[in-house]
């Protein structure tokens, strides 16, 4: 009898210790990974690498469009992303008032078709890649003050955390995760504060309530993201 | 009168209940079937509410909790039987438990199984209800450790499994002889897996006794927190009417209570149905009917303590609840509650009616309807008159969509139950087996020292 | 080229807008989606249009004629929400429940949206082209006086534009009917004070003393009172303000006073009487001619005639006495009866003897653009109408803003008399009964849609004009602003003098521009000026102040209270509630599911009854009551109120349409339906208050649907919503 | 949040109202009603189905006890067995207290509700599996379930009435609760604009819909621990404590002359509305 008492209580521990120790290492690896959406098809095949893409060094007139871009800042086109929740498409407009410009590539199929567009007055239907959930309220304005001003990071950097690497796609192709896992990993790590030359950051709270920032190891103030649920869903 | 012949041949036995996975008669068929359709009726309700939304049950703000809970504390309570018959009664050595104990823990697993479907239904979003279970998962979350519901799954979960296995490794003997009377089909297949190559040698035996009666140890816990997690789903919420400290004794009291009823429910109907008379006998009914006797009277004071405490504490709003219960529009089921719980079972005090079988039948039932009553008076008047006199509510009525669930949860337990019934001996044949071998000794022995105690009569 | 010139007109036209949509799945997309939905983008966007971020334009309410001006939230070519402007001195930021459902007239699933030719009995579409070719061929040959226009409240450009049709056509029959309107009391301002509408400084005062004014809720300009009344509270000179609401059926004004005086229905006039008495019994020194007039009213008398305690008179007329400055109010309860003036006189008489006068009643603006100012409606022009239309002297009528067919009693006959015209075009945002009956049905602009001006009858500091203006594109491509319509209309007759207007727009724009002296600088640039008017969304003007007169009349004939009429018992008082007022915006949801503040029953009608009355009865909540007047029955569910006189009944107007869409119709009862046609003597108003009923159970019970739960109004011992008696407290020590 | 994390923070994450090593820092939004000012004409709760999406429920299911208003106002009579009540009625605006130790929040299997570090009470409408327990256990029974799908129940929103949605708020489906969240997207979208400026909210920056809207000004809505502001001021100047279950002003001896209360607070759900009481003239 004490064998079986013994042995069942063996077990029970064994259980907890390996579901304690599968619960508490799992996650890392689960949410970061990249995960790559599918090909959308867009009305117009939008070349993001020849926009954004870098300049051929070998090519300083940029003059072949298969070799180099011309490493347009993201915020020039989705001018919205540094002001409101959406980085937004650009307005036709701006598409038209570069591209009338541009007599070279005036009559490839995409551009025509772009004039089309424009003649008619009918808006471009492009389909959304990085598509949230509806009750997620992803703030773009805020991620560029912390990381692009305050902290002064490249701005290809900084959108490439969530959108990959646009400037070596053609039509964006979302890259990461974006599950709610994934974004929560990013929130926990310890961000600098301020960095010389970025934006200064006055007396600005970083933190609600609990996580105030902090002075890491190396005696850099460190702040992390906020962590309410409320912080992104309501 | 003896509970049991002693001189029942034990291939008679063996006979007798395997006759009962055979060919089943054309009242089985009539039960099934009928099962079946109540079954299906509470299945179309889920689908209409399903699709149409909760809306349908006619629940509304504050009535957020209906017949569902009601119902599931009510199943919940009624897998209290098989415990009580199999693990505590096992651990006090009554025997007479012995024919009767595996229909009782097959009922045990089927109502966990019937109320985890209530936990189900009444979620607004069920297509969610992972989200409630505790494992690693991309969002990083885990459910609220905090919350009383979330032990309630826990616990539900942890005494289906234990229950289930709790069953099975009491029949592992009697699959063996399933599987040694059986010579094909896939009865044979079935039967060869389960008794896991059981082959009655000692060492066997051995561990047997010592892994049920681990089981049972562990089980008799389980049953007791599993009723007092349910009650505490009302006991730790703030509400006037729920906020009691008893519920959890008196919840489990509850439970052993519906359990009993419903195993002389049971007993009588498969006593019936499968011709069980020879084990099912009269002495092991009474037994269980002074049992369930003693359970009713237990409950009784327990619900006299309640609203004793109530009625002298100073929560003005507890105190409101009880009137309302006793004088507004649910007192015809409140003092229903109290007729069935507390009255009808003075019945069983006479010796008469103790084996009666008609009027065991319907006392049986009455005192389970007693005991759902109870579950539903404590659940809905609390929402009519709880804390916040504006949102009083005293004209919210179940809707047939809530009903035909209710209804249609007595479907599917029928259909398991019937299901068992012709899959597994629903009674213990190595037991019984034991029982008779018991009773034949202590009957030599009685008929050894009754006729010394002759002979020294006459000297 | 790209134009980046964007013209102020065109800053809604943004194409493309993705939000079609509009994520009606909730949380029913629970993942991330890719290439699924279209992204919002414009071909050309002003810099302040960007998507997700919300953009305000002031604009004014045009849900009653109160004139407050409103924010509206615009986001990706829509407007989402109305919110108040906080320059506006109307409403300084505020709004009220109706005016918020603006919204929901404007995305209103049952507008009309095209022309309406009736054929039958359908309403067949046609083109503008056609409507207008048609109004001018059925006016042809019609002499003037046989056009009659019926309209709500107009103020601003579109009743300038209206006046210069009439003039085109001819005409001279402009009627101006609103079924709710304080017509008696301003025949009697004028009287009394030599101005219909004087402004009245509750704010100033340290008594009201409301004869069944609701200016909480329905009455005049219930936002701009409300305010007044929270700075009423909270004390002049620290003396927390005391309301008296005198009226037969609780309004709500009448829930928020300090004592709430029941009177026999129909006794304002001689309650207001014994006051002015008690108050010479008081000490305070009365007149000559005063004091003989009000000598009757000693109060015992008083006290018999109108149910009113002596003790309760006395406290009053002591209060009245101590705290002075006070204010004397007085509203549809005291007008609604065919002594009507003479109450009203009687309780300016109170106003004039407290000394009132230039304290808290002052003079208030007039418009300094004639025409342009408020047209104010009463239901004496519906008689006239009705009159003319029984006659047959109406060949062509115009219906705009008011729904006579619904409001006018039944005895009237309007909707009979309505068939006798030639030609009938209704100029409407729903097929309400009034246009079902039209010939021609002209879709109207919503307010959010439609330029325009409003100028408020109640003008509480200056003169402001406000300036209505779209918020968002046309919801519906077909219709047409009203002001519109009139310049195309006007454009018929007389095509030179308007051709320099291209639309409506130029015609507003210019007209304004041509007053800029009035309104600012004139050495302005034009563009400067406008877009300036168009930003802030209002105009103050000074206007012209006016000097209040207060002429003591003590010809005050007030006919003893009516003996109980052994037929019909009960008076019945249709009650104006805040969010439906004459039933114009039942068909706005939130209006109807907003819970009554009193009774909290939605969505329905129902008969106030005086519980000791409904004892006596037998009647229950919820029993059907066929409630019976000489004119006809209605029938509604009885709701049992404390606050109500017992001899009284009452139920609210607004419900009852039979048609308006899927909102309103079918909802209640109307009671405009059974009025006795009863008028007031003086100014020949409908006495709304005149009508008596009997009461008889019909045999059938409902369940009451409101928000009250079974415990009604009580708390039941708990600490819910608390009382402190104002000697009690300190206000002085609060925040 | 992995085991570890968890069985770290423990403390962190099951502090449901502010203690002395962790305060409401820089924000903790709390309400004060002045009952003597609301004149019940319901403009506050028409504002809140227009900020927050709620739906129109029709009149088959308010009689159904499921209506969504968030915001109710009720309407109280006075209980002393008079003929008339003349002395008014007294208007209640009633939404959820967003208590500091709310009972709704343990209660939850899920999570789902949860006290935020500024708090409030948040509803995360994804997270909701539709349990019902927080509504069961709230004392105020201001949740608000959606017994149908609202968003596609006829003549709930007809096409054109969706384009007057609020895109800064979820639009709930069938099988989730709700309940008024002080405008949480006005707080958010705040906390949002002054981050950027380096500084924290200031008074009267964020409004809720109610309070914006309320013609006597009986809504004051502000944050708490911000000694400049009005809602501070308030809760100071009638000695109300949020972390109290019974106030000291109170246990005096024949009461006192603030008006300040909180509704409940002896079940110690420490809400953070304080109401204020109606005042009736004694000289009439």
């Amino acid at each position: 009898m004490h064998r079986f008492i013994r042995f069942s209580i063996l077990l029970m521990g064994l259980f907890a210790a390996s579901s304690s120790f599968s619960a508490d290492v799992a996650l890392e690896p689960l949410t970061t990974a990249d995960d790559l959406g599918p090909a959308i098809e867009q009305p117009i095949e939008f070349p993001h690498n020849r926009h954004a893409g870098l300049r051929n060094p070998n090519d300083p007139s940029n003059s072949d469009p298969l070799k180099g871009g011309m490493e347009i800042d993201c915020m020039y086109c989705h001018t919205y992303a540094r002001r409101g929740s959406v980085a937004g498409i650009p307005p036709l407009q701006k598409c038209i008032g570069c591209h009338q410009n541009i007599e070279s590539v005036r009559e490839t199929p995409r551009i025509k078709k772009l004039f089309e567009y424009w003649e008619a007055k009918k808006a471009v239907p492009w389909k959304k890649v990085h598509d949230l959930p509806d009750f997620v309220r992803f703030n773009h304005e805020r991620h560029i003050k912390r990381f692009v001003f305050q902290q002064n990071r490249p701005v290809q950097e900084v959108c490439g955390a969530c959108h990959g690497d646009v400037k070596t796609m053609t039509v964006a192709r979302r890259q990461k995760s974006l599950a709610m896992g994934w974004c929560v990993s990013c929130h926990e790590k310890d961000h600098v504060v301020s960095v010389p030359g970025g934006m200064p950051v006055g007396s600005q709270a970083y933190w609600y309530g609990f996580k105030k920032p902090a002075l890491n190891s190396a005696g850099v103030e460190v702040a992390k993201g906020p962590n309410d649920c409320s912080s992104c869903h309501y | 009168m003896k509970d049991i012949r002693e001189d029942i041949a034990w291939a008679k036995i063996n006979k007798d209940v395997l006759k009962s996975l055979e060919s089943p008669r054309n009242l089985y068929w009539v039960i099934v079937i009928g099962a079946l359709l109540v079954f299906s009726v509470g299945v179309g309700c889920e689908i209409y509410q399903y699709n149409v939304g909760m809306g349908v049950a006619n629940l509304d703000n504050p009535h957020v909790w209906g017949l569902y809970i009601a119902t599931f504390i009510f199943w919940i309570g009624m897998s209290h039987s098989g415990t009580l018959l199999s693990a505590i009664l096992h651990l006090m050595h009554a025997d007479w438990r012995k024919p009767i104990y595996r229909f009782a823990e097959a009922m045990t697993t089927f109502s966990l199984m019937t109320a985890g479907l209530f936990v189900m239904v009444h979620l607004g979003r069920l297509w969610q209800f992972y989200y409630s279970l505790p494992y690693p998962n991309d969002r990083g979350l885990w459910p609220n450790f905090q919350s009383p519901l979330l032990w309630d799954a826990m616990a539900i979960f942890t005494y289906l499994s234990s229950s289930i296995l709790f069953l099975f490794v009491g029949m592992i003997p009697d699959l063996a002889i399933c599987r040694d009377n059986i010579h094909s089909g896939w009865r044979k297949k079935l039967y060869t897996v389960l008794a896991l190559g059981w082959e009655g040698t000692d060492r066997q035996w051995r561990n047997f006794r010592v892994t049920y009666l681990t089981i049972a140890c562990f089980l008799i816990p389980l049953a007791v927190s599993v009723h007092s997690i349910v009650a505490s789903d009302f006991a730790m919420s703030q509400q006037p009417g729920w906020h009691v400290t008893s519920f959890p004794p008196y919840f489990v009291a509850g439970a052993l209570y519906s359990g009993c009823a419903a195993i002389i429910t049971l007993f009588i109907i498969l006593r019936y149905v499968f011709k069980f008379e020879e084990y099912m006998t009269l002495p092991i009914l009474k037994k269980t009917v002074r049992l369930t006797f003693a359970i009713a009277m237990v409950w009784t004071y327990l619900n006299a303590v309640e609203f004793a405490s109530v009625w002298y504490s100073h929560d003005i709003a507890s105190k409101d609840v009880l009137i309302q219960k006793a004088t507004g529009p649910y007192a015809p089921y409140w003092w229903g509650m109290i007729f069935c719980g507390s009255v009808v079972p003075l019945i069983l005090a006479f010796k008469r009616f103790q084996t009666n079988i008609p009027v065991l039948l319907v006392t049986s039932l009455l005192l389970n309807l007693g005991m759902w009553l109870e579950r539903w008076m404590i659940v809905a008047p609390t929402y009519s008159h709880g804390y916040y006199p504006w949102t009083w509510d005293h004209d919210q009525f179940p809707s047939w969509v809530q009903w035909g669930m209710v209804f249609g949860s007595f479907g599917w337990f029928t259909l398991l139950f019937m299901v068992f019934c012709k899959v597994f001996p629903s009674v213990s044949m190595y037991e019984v087996k034991e029982m008779v071998y018991h009773r034949s000794l202590a009957s030599k022995k009685l008929e050894v020292s009754g006729s010394q105690e002759s002979v020294e009569g006459a000297h | 080229m790209i134009d980046n010139n964007f013209d102020r007109r065109d800053f809604l036209k943004v194409l493309g807008w993705g939000g079609a949509a509009v994520a009606l799945s909730g949380c029913g997309n629970t993942s991330v989606e890719d290439g699924k939905e279209t992204v919002v983008s414009y071909v050309e966007a002003a810099e302040y249009v960007a998507p997700g971020i919300s953009v305000y334009f002031n604009s004014t309410c045009a849900q009653c004629d109160a004139g407050c001006s409103i924010s509206g939230r615009v986001r990706e070519g829509r407007v989402l929400k109305l919110e108040g402007n906080p320059d506006s001195v109307i409403n300084r930021g505020k709004m009220c429940g109706l005016g918020q459902a603006g919204v929901q007239h404007h995305y209103n699933p049952d507008r009309v949206r095209e022309p309406l030719l009736r054929s039958g009995d359908r309403g067949e579409a046609i083109t503008w082209d056609k409507a207008y070719a048609l109004i001018a061929e059925k006016l042809n040959g019609v002499s003037g006086d046989q056009i009659d226009f019926l309209t709500g409240t107009v103020s601003g450009h579109t009743k300038a534009l209206l006046g210069n049709y009439l003039e085109s056509l001819g005409s001279k029959n402009h009627f101006v009917y609103e079924a709710v309107s304080p017509a008696v009391q301003r025949a009697a301002n004028m009287k009394s004070y030599g101005m219909e509408m004087p402004r009245f400084n509750i704010n100033k005062a340290k008594v009201v003393l409301s004869f069944g004014a609701d200016f909480l809720g329905a009455w005049v300009s219930p936002v701009h009172f409300s305010q007044q009344y929270a700075e009423f509270r909270k004390g002049v000179d620290g003396q927390r303000g005391v309301l008296v609401q005198v009226e037969s059926k609780m309004t709500l004004t009448g829930a928020n006073a300090d004592r709430w005086l029941v009177v026999r229905p129909g006794t304002e006039g001689i309650l207001a009487m014994g006051v002015i008495n008690a108050l010479g019994v008081a000490g305070l020194s009365l007149s000559a001619d005063v004091a003989a007039a009000v000598k009757p009213y000693d109060k015992e008398r008083v006290s018999k005639d109108t149910g009113v305690s002596t003790e309760s008179l006395v406290k009053l007329a002591a209060l009245l006495k101590d705290r002075t400055p006070s204010l004397v109010l007085l509203g549809s309860a005291a007008e609604g009866y065919a002594h009507g003036s003479q109450n009203a006189a009687a309780i300016n008489l109170l106003n004039q003897v407290l000394g009132n006068v230039g304290k808290t009643l002052e003079a208030s603006a007039a418009v300094p653009f004639p025409q342009i100012a408020p047209t104010i409606g009463n239901t004496a022009a519906l008689r006239m109408v009705n009159n003319r239309l029984a006659d047959g002297q109406i060949k062509v009528l115009f219906t705009y803003g008011t729904n006579p067919v619904f409001t006018a009693p039944s005895e009237m006959k309007f909707k009979e008399n309505l068939g006798k015209a030639n030609f009938r075009v209704a100029f409407a945002h729903y097929l309400d009964e009034t246009a079902l009956q039209a010939d021609l049905v002209l879709p109207l602009d919503s307010a959010l849609e439609d330029w325009g001006t409003l100028v408020a009858e109640y003008q509480p500091e200056g003169v402001q004009i406000s300036v209505q203006q779209p918020l968002m594109e046309k919801l519906h491509p077909e219709t047409r602003g009203m002001g519109e319509i009139l310049l195309s209309l006007v454009k018929q007759r007389q095509p030179e003098s308007y051709k320099a207007f291209d639309d409506y727009y130029a015609y507003l724009r210019t007209a304004m521009l041509k007053n800029k002296s009035e309104f600012a600088n004139s050495a302005m640039d034009d563009d400067v000026f406008w877009n300036g008017v168009l930003s802030a969304g209002i105009i103050n003007v000074g206007g012209n102040l006016n000097k209040l007169s207060s002429k003591l009349s003590t010809n005050i004939q007030l006919p003893a209270p009516a003996e109980q009429d052994a037929k019909y018992p009960f008076t019945l008082i249709p009650s104006v509630t805040a969010n439906l007022r004459d039933g114009r915006h039942a068909n706005q949801p939130w209006l109807q599911e907003s819970p009554d503040p009193l009774t909290t029953i939605v969505w329905d009608s129902w008969v106030e009854i005086h519980p000791k009355k409904a004892a006596e009865l037998g009647i229950v909540e919820g029993d059907i009551i066929a409630i019976e007047s000489k004119n006809g029955t209605i029938n509604a569910q009885a709701y049992l109120f404390p606050g109500i006189h017992p001899d009284a009944v009452s139920i609210p107007l607004g419900r009852g349409h039979e048609a308006m869409g899927r909102y309103a119709k079918g909802y209640g009862v109307n009671p405009f339906q059974i009025l006795d046609r009863v008028f007031d003597g003086e100014t020949g108003e409908l006495a709304m208050h005149e009508t008596k009923v009997k009461l008889s159970k019909v045999g059938k019970r409902v369940i009451v649907v409101k928000d009250e739960g079974f415990a009604g109004g009580a708390q039941h011992g708990k600490k819910i919503a608390m009382t402190k008696s104002s000697d009690q407290v300190d206000l002085s020590e609060e925040v | 949040m992995s085991v570890s994390n968890l069985l770290e923070n423990w403390a962190e994450f099951r502090h449901t109202h502010p203690v002395d090593d962790v305060p409401h820092d820089p924000y903790k939004w709390a309400m004060s009603i002045d009952l003597d000012a609301c004149s019940g004409c319901n403009a506050c709760s028409i504002a809140c189905y227009a900020e927050n999406n709620i739906p129109v429920v029709g009149k088959d299911k308010f009689e159904h006890g499921q209506v969504m208003h968030w915001m109710r106002i009720e309407r109280y009579w006075p209980e002393d067995g008079r003929e008339f009540p003349d002395q008014g009625a007294t208007f209640l605006p009633m939404m959820c207290q967003q208590c500091e130790a709310a009972p709704c929040e343990t209660v939850c299997p899920v999570g789902a509700t949860n006290h935020t570090a500024d708090g409030l009470n948040s509803q995360i409408y994804n997270r909701c599996v539709g349990s019902r327990y927080c509504s069961a256990n709230c004392p105020f029974k201001v949740r608000y379930f959606n017994w149908y799908d609202y968003p596609t129940t006829e003549n709930v929103w007809p096409a054109e009435m969706t384009q007057q949605l609020n895109p800064d708020i979820t639009l709930r489906g069938k099988g989730v609760m709700e309940k008024c969240t002080f405008c949480v997207q006005r707080i958010r979208a705040g906390e949002r604009a002054v981050k950027n400026e380096g500084r924290i909210l200031r008074d009267g920056e964020v409004q809720t819909a109610c309070q914006q809207v309320c013609p006597t000004g009986a809504i004051t809505f502000g944050n708490l621990v911000d000694p400049e502001s009005k809602v501070h001021q308030k809760w100071k100047a009638q000695q109300v404590e949020l972390t109290a279950d019974e106030q000291e002003k109170d246990k005096e001896e024949g009461g006192t002359d603030l008006r300040g209360y909180r509704i409940l607070e002896e079940l110690r759900p420490y809400p953070s509305v304080m109401y204020m009481e109606r005042v009736r003239e004694s000289a009439i």
